[in-house]
């Protein structure tokens, strides 16, 4: 049986599949469709300082091999999370890694200093990446020089595992990877949703309330890989793949372009076992083709040696 | 809930454009209650990529029935016939109408294919011993399905069944017309037409159990997806899917 | 029968619909399953000064509803165009749009000033966005400076429509479109296409020769319309819209976003006669919906009052 | 060249995992020629997106036949049987085999399913009265397909049919041991075996002509997307889909 263990900063996790914030709930949601003791790890919806009712509806729109969601990170806020939904993570035999997301720096702050006092949490995950609120997400996540100053700030506040997850709507996904890097994050989270909309030519309305949302799902595996090879290619600390990912196939190419881990996002609500499944197919492909280590796998892209890579956006 | 394989019996046409599909899933059957839904993966691959919620119209024994409109690409797909595989189906979801209350008669109205769960829902009603009213609006007689339904009144947009005009309409005549012991109404349809229901049954004190539409995500509660604004409790919205999707009349914005 | 007629700068279209660069050859390479003169505007293939191999094989990588290419600008250099492609191109009833791609702000001189010598070419559209290449391509459309130069130089060269195709691979399109515009550009095209890339994850490679690629099709057209959407909020020159246009349901949320005119371009490989099912159908939904001019389309989106939108990327 | 929407007939398996799908097309029919292809739209969306292109296998009257392996999404649509809705088909496409030309006798090699151009190949070969040695080379026997061809000869990886080896060996040993009037190679299969046979016929002096396969967004010359490395004239690349399939063993670098 391969090793599929995996290390990003302080954290083990037993092997390299973990859920998308915002694609599973707080983490416990669906006991009965699925085992979450056999993934890596849970990511869990962003967490607020106060709750967030998020946008009105509607909220989703089904594309062409994609979904766009506005949620605007409707959450219960950390208060009611530490009090009925983090007891029941505490029983699982998974890495639990709480995301926070904030219309400040301060408020990541008092999130994290709040649920670093907790048990059971193993890590976070800093979302600046939304694109579906009006403060913080992308306003956060597009400007390099904020991103780096949020990481710092939280890296003082815990020796836990730091993610911080970033959005791929930038030119230079590679610019903020170095300077999260640089500021001692443990590891990138690698894509949030790409900014994305949809019209009701009909009604002429947007499909979306707020107009514009975030695209997910298959049709962006492409540009997600596209970004991780981008930041593997750039930084030294582990990159967690996200982005279309829906089977073991796709896990794998997100480990050979450069992933350390992996997250399931829009997959679970097409099958909220999807991750497990995924977990599985990685042992299984490791195992058939003698492969000790699922790290082994991690950035072993071959590039051919006559064609010098485009890297213009590099 | 549960997730499973199931196999498609048989699809036809039993109106205009009306199908209604019949799937063995046992396990599924033997849990559903009247308002619940299923949600169904209609093709195995990612387009469509999320699944299609439906309402379960019957339970016949070991199968389940749900009737649709062809609307789009899900629907075309399950409109086609059975498949050689089976779907893949997540379901019982949501809650389920409250027919055990403290009511005597019951309103059915249904608007369109909101007619959807309202056999279930008069099944279980008889069995509570509940006196039925349906009153069903549709845009033509065409589009009319009344089986496994009791005391029916129509209304079309064309007049082409019953009376012309809105089944809110209809109702509200008829409710001023004669007298009914506690009632209850149940509904389910499309939005304009609940939001006046719901304004009927305010008006006229009659409670009121809505079933609610939302384009969904995941239809488990996980993805926050399927809003729909309420009036009480300290969050502006709850999940359709969840929390839903009947909900008492007085409680949503519509 | 409705208008259809749209203008962009002192160019009149027929109707708002071409085929986009590099999607239809040079334009008249297809008559068999095609007929041109039913469209708005044919946009030939990059030229640029000398001809250009492209990319080695494997250029072409379907993805879950698009595609990734790797051309590398692949073309007969404008000498041989001249020469051989647009004495046929003259022929057509429609308006023809000759596409230009350099390696230096020099070569999109030299070439402009070469095409603007000829008959028959009634505007240019700048590409300062491929992907797929070393030099030029996104080193320039990535840099607003240099894009906006670029126009600049160009403006100079020709009083004929001249359009500048933009790349979505940025943070703020806007930004490049106010550039542009500033410099006197009659229209902006969006978008060219989205860095993806595709592993064959049981040889570990690349599928394609230099790693990354350009997306298009299907999967990106909600990524299109929130670009195009955010440039038509920017600037008051007309967009036209590309990306993921396959029927005339697409081709109306690009007008109601608020392009004046739009390219199909993935679709021809599917269907060589889409843009023209999509004209046509175009005239069909303005007389079905007593809509006198097409261009009464254009921005029509009509937004919630009680909802602000979520403009953080703007 | 057209596009047209043409009837699936029958699709039936002939060998291990090999179908054949026969399809009513009289236009294409009238003027395909020997190595020439179809572009197919598998199924009417966006997923599989683009056409798949597949060799003209067969010639029946008006109907044209394919055979294909089913690797992916799009031949296992195929291969689930006709459909109700025609199929949209863009052909004949690419240039053909050079039947016409200066020699006596025909060298047909086949690697896995590059059989699939070679019974039209015979036939025209034959129409022109030309000597035919076929010879087939296949993983295994169960993936023999032999029907129309002549003179048949063939080599499989685990020696289960024919020899045990690859085509190309087969052929270097049929070359030593006989003696051809003016022969002529043509063939089809994978990119290896091409390579191989292409070393072997220019050892040996004997013409040869190959159709590749490539990747392809469209399959009509208008996306560059299916380049050849060819050693003459002042471009590097040929497009496999305009300038091919079929291309002088000589000219290109595989
Ligand atoms: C709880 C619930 C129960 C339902 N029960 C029934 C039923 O019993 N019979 C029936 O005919 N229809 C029912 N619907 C609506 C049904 O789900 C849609 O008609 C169906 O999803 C359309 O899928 P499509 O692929 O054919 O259409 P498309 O228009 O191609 O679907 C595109 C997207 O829009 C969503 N969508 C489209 N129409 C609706 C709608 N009315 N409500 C919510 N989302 C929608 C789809 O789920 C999909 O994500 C129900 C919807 C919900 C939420
Ligand atoms: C000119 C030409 C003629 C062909 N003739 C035949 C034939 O007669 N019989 C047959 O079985 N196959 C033939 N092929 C290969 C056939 O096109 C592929 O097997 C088919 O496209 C696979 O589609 P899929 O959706 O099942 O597979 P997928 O792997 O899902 O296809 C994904 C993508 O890869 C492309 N692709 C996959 N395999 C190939 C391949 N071998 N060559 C080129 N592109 C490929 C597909 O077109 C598609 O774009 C031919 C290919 C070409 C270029
Ligand atoms: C409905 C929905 C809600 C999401 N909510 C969050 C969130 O709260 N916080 C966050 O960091 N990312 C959120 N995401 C982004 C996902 O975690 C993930 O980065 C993205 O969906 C890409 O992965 P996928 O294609 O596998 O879905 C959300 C995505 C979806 C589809
Ligand atoms: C195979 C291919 C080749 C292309 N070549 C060019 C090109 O030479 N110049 C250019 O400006 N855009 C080129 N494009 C981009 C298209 O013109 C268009 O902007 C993009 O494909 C998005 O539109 P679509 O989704 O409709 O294809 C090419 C696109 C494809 C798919
Ligand atoms: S549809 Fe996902 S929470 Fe309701
Ligand atoms: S496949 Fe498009 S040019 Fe050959």
């Amino acid at each position: 049986m391969a090793n599929l263990s995996v290390r990003i900063g302080s954290l083990k996790l037993k092997n390299p599949v973990l859920v998308a914030s915002g694609t599973f709930g707080y983490g416990g949601d669906v006991p009965d469709l699925s085992d979450v003791n056999t993934i890596g790890g849970i990511v869990t919806k962003s967490l607020s300082m106060k709750p967030r009712d998020g946008n009105p509806p509607d909220r989703i729109v089904e594309t062409a091999g994609g979904m766009l969601n506005s949620i605007g990170l409707a959450n219960i806020g950390v208060h009611e999370f530490i009090k009925n939904k983090l007891p029941g993570l505490r029983k699982f035999d998974t890495a639990i890694i709480a995301n926070i997301a904030a219309s400040s720096v301060e408020e990541y702050c008092d999130v994290l200093t709040l649920l670093e006092a907790q048990e059971g949490i193993h890590g976070y995950e800093i979302n600046v990446s939304c694109p579906n609120v009006k403060e913080g997400g992308l306003s956060f996540g597009t400007d390099p020089v904020i991103t780096a100053e949020i990481t710092r700030r939280l890296r003082k506040l815990t020796p836990k595992c730091l993610l911080m997850k970033l959005t791929p709507n930038v030119t230079h996904v590679s610019e903020f990877a170095r300077g999260v890097a640089g500021e001692g994050a443990d590891g990138i989270s690698l894509i949030n949703t790409v900014v994305g909309m949809a019209i009701d030519h009909r009604r002429r309305t947007p499909k979306l309330s707020t107009v514009t949302g975030g695209l997910s799902g298959p049709a962006i595996k492409p540009i997600a890989l596209a970004k991780v090879y981008e930041a593997a290619l750039a930084v030294k600390i582990p990159i967690i793949g996200i982005g279309g990912i829906m089977n073991t196939g796709d896990a794998l190419e997100f480990l050979i372009a450069g992933a350390t881990a992996i997250q399931v996002g829009t997959a679970n609500f097409i099958d909220p076992s999807a991750s497990m499944k995924i977990a599985a197919g990685l042992g299984e492909y490791c195992d058939a083709n003698n492969i000790a280590n699922v790290k082994d796998l991690v950035g072993t892209l071959k590039v051919r040696a006559d064609i010098s890579v485009v890297k213009s956006w590099l | 809930m549960r997730q499973g394989f199931y196999r498609v019996e048989s699809v036809r046409e039993i109106a205009g454009n009306i199908h209604l599909l019949s799937l063995h899933a046992p396990q599924i059957a033997s849990a559903v209650r009247a308002g619940q839904f299923l949600n169904i993966k209609t093709r195995d691959m990612y387009l469509p990529l999320l699944r299609r919620p439906f309402s379960v119209y019957n339970r016949n024994g070991d199968s389940l029935e749900i009737i649709f409109n062809v609307v789009g690409l899900g629907t075309r797909i399950l409109a086609s016939g059975p498949s050689r595989e089976p779907l893949d189906v997540i379901g019982p979801l949501g809650n389920a109408f409250g027919t055990g209350g403290d009511f005597e008669e019951a309103v059915l109205v249904a608007g369109g294919l909101g007619i959807a769960p309202m056999p279930m829902l008069t099944a279980e009603l008889k069995r509570a011993g509940k006196k039925i009213h349906t009153y069903i609006g549709a845009r033509n007689g065409s589009q009319i399905v009344r089986e496994h339904m009791e005391n029916v009144s129509v209304a079309t947009d064309d007049g082409s069944a019953g009376s012309r005009g809105t089944v809110v309409d209809l109702l509200r005549t008829h409710l001023g017309n004669s007298s009914m012991t506690r009632p209850k109404i149940f509904s389910c349809g499309p939005t304009p037409m609940l939001r006046a229901l719901a304004a009927l049954a305010d008006e006229a004190g009659i409670p009121c159990e809505l079933s609610l539409e939302s384009p969904m995500a995941c239809g488990i509660g996980i993805c926050q997806g399927c809003p729909v604004e309420v009036k009480d409790g300290p969050r502006k919205y709850a999940l359709v899917c969840r929390d839903g999707t009947v909900f008492d009349g007085k409680r949503v914005v519509l």
